[in-house]
């Protein structure tokens, strides 16, 4: 599962300077994607994975700052480019499907607009007249029915999926090389999160689109990705591609993880909850993160960081378990 | 012993409510300007109460064998503020003027406010036709500019400074039912009323116990901020002839009788008008104060500074 | 468009009922809460008995309050306001005499308001918590603090007394030809620029004064509405879509111009009541300045009449102020 | 078993406004009948609109019905008054999803306990202090929490605290509305383990209301499906995910993601067309018939009866009643 890498994060690190202290969101980490697959960037509440795919467009609200790292995409790196060319590669080169796409619309002007001034706004002279049309286009194409009426409706009178729909259609309106999906079925039900991810996955295969999916839900990426990392506070613990990750997973973390999920189909008297909550992510310990709540937990893991290490090819983890020292 | 015993068990069981009391108080004496706006507004209620007692003449006697020489005098050692017309000092006019303020600004409010918070409970709370006849009455009171049907409220009722607290304590409730009906709508959604509601508490315990106490934020701020406002819009009554009538030394009267003699005699308008003024900011600056303060995201904020301070 | 129609359409079916409780109140206080109405309405002690009698009579004042009511709605919408016992003129046309001066003043506060306030409020958002925004938290502190009428005094012994800069009192010469009452205007439009010259020399020290308590608050309202609108998600996504940045400010105005249109709509009315003290001061030939003459001349239909026309006045720009905001605001048309 | 709960055709619909009009009714639950037996977990499932949560508000009577009723213990819920009504609040109580909102910000953890007690109970324990720290032991907390605000705790503690004040009161029967939704992984197995103790515990009998068919399983003995308020399918909680008869709950199956990659991606993969109509004027007939892969014109007709198909599994369906 080697390819052209399209996407690669080199010690990434973005922290948030809050009234709490420094919230060290992000703490020095490395990905690679390649071109074509569809990549999952897993985790709970608060562990970064969001702000990962905010830094890669260098759109981190004030407090937070990118502290250090690259973000190379093709070859540029994203971090240290003028704001103009970068401008360009927003929702052109780089598209994003946020969470919530109730609050990702401006209440006030119609979807057909918003689309439109997505397409004016990158394809240089284009009369607004032809974007309107291509508007209409991308909305059938995103299965919107009756989409001659909808294009005039407001984000208002539309439902949360189709809301969702009008966002996806946005963000292929310029053709993205790079589709980040931040949680985009979190906001939606079952039926119509499986009938988004359909839409995603068949428009990046028409596309030839690469995918980062940003989520939560281990469900998701058992279902529609390549290769997953797996995030906690700020770090990845492991890296791996799904097939391995579900059956073999190595660190302590991500086997609590997906032994804590109900799995449907299998019967379970006990869920393995992991103990303990999630420390507050200023003031970190030293050493290991996930140490304070991992049965395995030596005297070193409170001491040093654990590096990340390739215990089998592709297969990567950050655990004192498998490192030597 | 048992007495300490007491005190300690009282101590643990509201650590975390001193704790609270504690960053408002650290809050609230944060920035110079809640620190001069809690200066002017507290020393405006002391002098509100001691005033009369400390001023150095008295505030309506007229010496009139002195008039003459003592007439218009400008400030002095003896006469910090000048003299009046009929030779009256000033300066003591001036420090009784703050109780006439005082008062009315106490009368006003506690007519208002109470019964503003009474409707907006019952009319949020309740809903329907009830809901539908308040807030239609209220709609038809914000209708009109406060002022104006202040003045209107006061001229039928003849002019005085009773008459002046009446009419504006009338049109100053209807604020407070929108505030009061727009949080209860809103606490009244919230899953610890229904929690309430489920353990069976009773709709009078679930209104003042759960739904008043998390209402009542925006209407202290808007209390304090309107402080200054009953007393600017006193003095504008009184200032047009309407509320406090001659010999009365409302500060609003002062500056409307000082206009004759202006500007050659310009310490008769300019004190009075710079009491009301220096009155007004100080509680204006407590309010904008206390709205951060009674913020309990900014408390936290506060919180957070104050451990790592330390 | 067909909601907005059927919008226009109800919230002016709501005007009636507002209408009504307008008239219901001036009604309640001139006819009710006095205790003998007819005596206040001939002008106090003074009034002759027979003059008394005949008002009984006018205005029905000797029948149930539903019926007066009822003849009180009446002359209203037929112009018949009652008589001023001072002027012995109808009030309605004393009121249509003063009313393009305080119309004029209140519109060139409202101005000065919107174009100081409105870039205060802007640069403070964008420049928040520096110096600038503290300042003009100041200005907006003291300007809630501020008795106007001191103010207008203060303004008058520095800029006139002191300076000689600017007349003190009344307005200015009238144009040649009066098509609004509203001079600045007028003589804009005959083009007679002295008497412009001389309207604006006039109008800025009690149009100053007026706006200054408007000013700050514009700003802080401006202020916190464009913060909320720079940190609304949909502003995140409109730089996510790498929308140009014309586009992006386009949608941070259009959401941002809400809230302050609903607080220009209410400042409006506070501005027409704070000219009634203002032109006091200025002695600006305005409802103001007959306001307080009625006062202190026992006035009462005068001081009614006033009262409503402001009522009227206010509500009506309410209503507009509604239809503007669904114009502006899609969501608000259901 | 005996039944604890019997739900008898219950209708509960809200009006729409406009003006001084009705304009017209959201049939939020619309015609549902079951029975929750003493001592189980009763599952219901459904996505968001579809009126579970009212069914649950309805059943704690914090709504009034429309029509029907609901009998807690051989008693119509609806009737009760004074005393009676007090003993049901007693034994019937409700676990919000939210636990941001569902305890008042002004209330220490202790006086939100204690208040609970006061409320419900005719013994006020003597030592208040004692006892309510007991109860918050239960819930995993411990005594040093008692006089701490709500907004110290972080979602789970707080749904912790919610739970604290469910179990002061003695319940025997609970409403869980969408308990976990708002947290996350690793937290909700500590509450759903937690709650699957407290059941064993006390002999709690649980109504288990979510969106999530796997947390679902995982807490029920049987499950109900809800549609556009109508329950669609009810069956033991094996069954209906081994052999699901009605379309709507085959289409909820195969939408929901497993978490394994090989079973995931070998399976079928049913959608439904479209997206759930508004339950203002829902559609007539059977309503899950403009969706349905499988429907047939009787189904635009006519509404399916819930009939038993086998024991104890009832669906609603014209595929399986005869007409």
């Amino acid at each position: 599962m080697s390819g052209e890498v399209l996407l690669r994060v080199e010690d990434l690190r973005v922290y948030f300077y809050t009234y709490a202290g420094v919230v060290k969101a992000v703490d020095g980490i490395d990905l690679e994607v390649y071109r074509g697959e569809s990549f999952a960037l897993v985790g709970e509440t608060g562990c970064g994975k969001s702000t990962v795919a905010r830094a890669v467009l260098r759109l981190i609200p004030p407090p937070g700052r990118i502290v250090s790292g690259r973000v190379f995409f093709e070859g540029r790196d994203l971090l240290s480019l003028p704001e103009k060319e970068l401008r360009a590669i927003r929702g052109a080169d780089i598209a994003y499907i946020c969470q919530d796409p109730s609050s990702a619309l401006d209440p006030l002007y119609t979807c057909g607009y918003q689309i439109s001034e997505t397409i004016v706004s990158h394809q240089g002279v284009v009369k607004w007249r032809d974007a309107w049309m291509y508007a209409l286009k991308l909305l059938k194409q995103v299965a919107i029915p009756e989409a001659e009426k909808r294009i005039k409706n407001y984000p208002h009178e539309l439902s949360g999926g189709m809301k969702q729909r009008v966002v996806i259609s946005m963000s292929i309106a310029n053709r993205p090389k790079l589709l980040i999906a931040d949680e985009p079925t979190t906001a939606l039900d079952v039926t119509i999160q499986a009938q988004i991810m359909d839409l995603i996955m068949e428009l990046k295969k028409l596309y030839n689109t690469t995918l980062l999916l940003i989520t939560h839900n281990l469900g998701l990426v058992a279902e529609y990705c390549d290769r997953v990392a797996v995030m906690y506070l700020g770090k990845i613990v492991e890296v791996a591609d799904v097939y391995t990750l579900f059956e073999k997973p190595l660190h302590p973390y991500t086997q609590g993880l997906l032994k804590a999920i109900p799995n449907p189909l299998k019967r379970v008297e006990r869920l393995y909850s992991i103990p303990g909550m999630i420390p507050s992510p200023v003031n970190l310990p030293p050493g290991c993160r996930f140490r304070p709540r991992c049965q395995f937990a030596k005297d070193i893991c409170a001491r040093e960081e654990p590096p990340m290490i390739e215990v089998e090819p592709n297969h990567y983890v950050a655990c004192w378990m498998y490192a030597k020292r | 012993m048992r007495l300490l015993h007491i005190l300690h068990n009282w101590r643990k069981r509201n650590r975390a409510r001193l704790r609270e009391y504690k960053l408002m108080f650290t809050a609230l004496t944060r920035s110079p300007t809640a620190i001069a706006g809690l200066v002017l507004s507290m020393s405006f209620i002391i002098l509100g109460i001691v005033g009369p007692y400390i001023a150095p003449y008295n505030p309506i006697e007229i010496d009139f064998e002195k008039m003459h020489e003592l007439r218009l005098q400008p400030p002095s050692w003896e006469h910090p503020f000048g003299t009046d017309e009929f030779g009256r000092d000033l300066f003591s006019r001036v420090l009784c003027g703050a109780r006439i303020s005082l008062m009315v600004a106490i009368v006003v409010l506690s007519i208002a406010i109470p019964l503003g918070i009474v409707l907006g409970l019952i009319a949020g709370y309740f809903g329907g036709v009830v809901d539908e006849v308040i807030m239609r009455v209220t709609d038809v009171f914000l209708s009109f500019p406060g002022l104006i049907l202040a003045i209107a409220f006061s001229a039928a009722f003849g002019a005085s400074i009773w008459s002046a607290m009446a009419a504006i304590a009338l049109v100053w409730w209807p604020p407070y039912v929108r505030v009061v009906r727009g949080q209860v709508l809103q606490i009244k959604e919230s899953l610890f009323v229904e929690a309430a509601k489920a353990l069976g508490l009773n709709p009078l315990k679930i209104m003042f116990r759960h739904i008043l106490p998390n209402a009542l934020t925006p209407v202290i701020v808007l209390a304090t901020l309107d402080f200054g406002s009953v007393i600017l819009v006193a003095a504008a009554l009184s200032f047009i002839g309407l509320g406090a009538q001659p010999p009365t030394p409302e500060w609003g009267r002062l500056v409307a009788d000082g206009r004759a003699y202006f500007p050659e005699k310009w310490w008769y308008v300019f004190f009075p008008g710079l009491a009301i003024f220096l009155t007004a900011l100080g509680w204006n600056l407590l309010g904008d104060a206390l709205r951060d303060v009674l913020d309990p995201r900014y408390r936290r904020r506060l919180e957070f500074k104050e451990r790592r301070g330390r | 468009m067909g909601e907005l129609k059927y919008y226009l359409i109800r919230r002016l079916l709501t005007f009636i009922p507002t209408i009504i409780g307008v008239t219901l109140l001036t009604f309640l206080i001139a006819r009710v809460i006095p205790a003998n109405p007819a005596v206040l309405w001939a002008g106090g002690i003074k009034a002759k008995p027979e003059v008394v009698q005949l008002l009984i009579k006018k205005y029905h004042l000797d029948k149930p309050p539903h019926i007066q009511y009822f003849y009180y709605l009446k002359d209203i919408f037929t112009g018949h306001w009652g008589i001023s016992p001072v002027t012995h003129r109808p009030v309605i046309a004393d009121i249509a005499t003063y009313f393009p001066a305080t119309a004029e003043l209140a519109l060139f506060s409202l101005f000065v308001t919107i174009f100081i306030g409105i870039p205060l409020g802007v640069i403070s958002a964008l420049k928040k918590d520096t110096w600038i925004d503290h300042v003009v938290r100041i200005i907006a502190i003291s300007g809630a603090s501020m008795p106007v009428f001191w103010l207008g005094i203060i303004l008058q012994w520095i800029f006139y007394y002191s300076l000689g800069l600017l007349p003190a009192t009344g307005r200015g010469i009238p144009p040649r030809i009066t098509y609004t009452g509203l001079y600045l205007l007028d003589s804009l439009l005959c083009g007679d620029f002295e008497a412009f010259r001389s309207n604006l020399q006039h109008i800025i020290l009690p149009g100053f004064t007026l706006a200054y308590p408007c000013i700050g608050l514009v700003a802080r309202i401006t202020r916190s509405s464009v913060l909320d609108v720079l940190s609304a998600d949909f502003i995140d996504y409109a730089r996510i879509r790498g929308l140009k940045p014309s586009f992006v400010f386009r949608h941070v105005f259009r959401n941002a111009s809400i809230p302050i249109i609903t607080i220009l709509g209410l400042l409006f009315g506070s501005l027409l009541c704070g000219a009634v003290i203002t032109e006091t001061v200025f002695s600006w030939p305005g409802l103001g300045t007959y306001t307080v003459a009625a006062i202190s001349n026992i006035d009462y239909p005068a001081i009614m009449g006033v009262t409503l026309i402001i009522g009227l006045v206010y509500v009506t720009v309410n209503l507009i102020v509604d239809i503007l905001y669904a114009i502006i605001d899609p969501r608000i048309r259901l | 078993m005996d039944p604890i709960v019997v739900v008898d055709n219950l209708r509960k619909w809200f009006p729409i406004k406009k003006l001084f009009f009705t304009k017209g009714w959201v049939r939020a639950v619309d015609g549902v009948s079951f029975i929750i037996r003493e001592g189980e977990t009763f599952g219901l499932v459904g996505e968001s609109g579809c009126g579970k949560s009212t069914l649950g508000r309805l059943i704690v009577r914090l709504l009034e019905p429309t029509s029907g009723t609901v009998y807690f213990e051989g008693k119509d819920v609806f009737r009760l008054r004074g005393r009676e009504l007090k003993e049901f609040r007693r034994k019937v109580q409700i676990v919000f999803q939210d636990p941001y909102s569902s305890l008042n910000p002004r209330m220490m953890v202790f006086d939100i306990v204690a208040e609970a007690i006061k409320a419900t109970q005719q013994e006020i324990p003597e030592d208040m202090e004692d006892y309510v720290a007991s109860i918050l032991e239960k819930v995993g907390l411990s005594r040093e929490h008692l006089y701490r605000y709500p907004h110290e705790f972080s979602g789970g503690q707080r749904q912790r605290i919610a739970i604290a004040r469910v179990l002061a009161v003695r319940p025997k029967f609970i409403v869980l509305d969408e308990p976990t939704s708002s947290l996350d992984v690793s937290v909700q197995a500590q509450i759903l383990n937690m709650l699957k103790d407290l059941q064993k515990e006390h002999n709690f009998t649980y109504l288990f209301i979510s969106h999530d068919l796997a947390v679902v399983k995982y807490m029920s003995h049987r499950i109900a499906v809800m549609y556009l308020g109508k329950i669609v399918e009810i069956a033991p909680s094996d069954e209906i995910f081994e052999a699901p008869l009605h379309p709507y709950t085959q289409v909820l199956l195969s939408s929901i993601p497993i978490p394994d990659p090989k079973i995931a991606r070998s399976r079928m993969k049913l959608r439904p067309k479209g997206e759930p109509p508004s339950p203002i004027n829902p559609p007539p007939g059977c309503r899950f018939h403009p969706r349905c892969p499988q429907a047939c014109s009787l189904c635009a007709r006519e509404e399916p009866p819930l009939i038993e198909i086998e024991r104890d599994h009832y669906v609603a369906c014209w595929l399986y009643a005869r007409k």
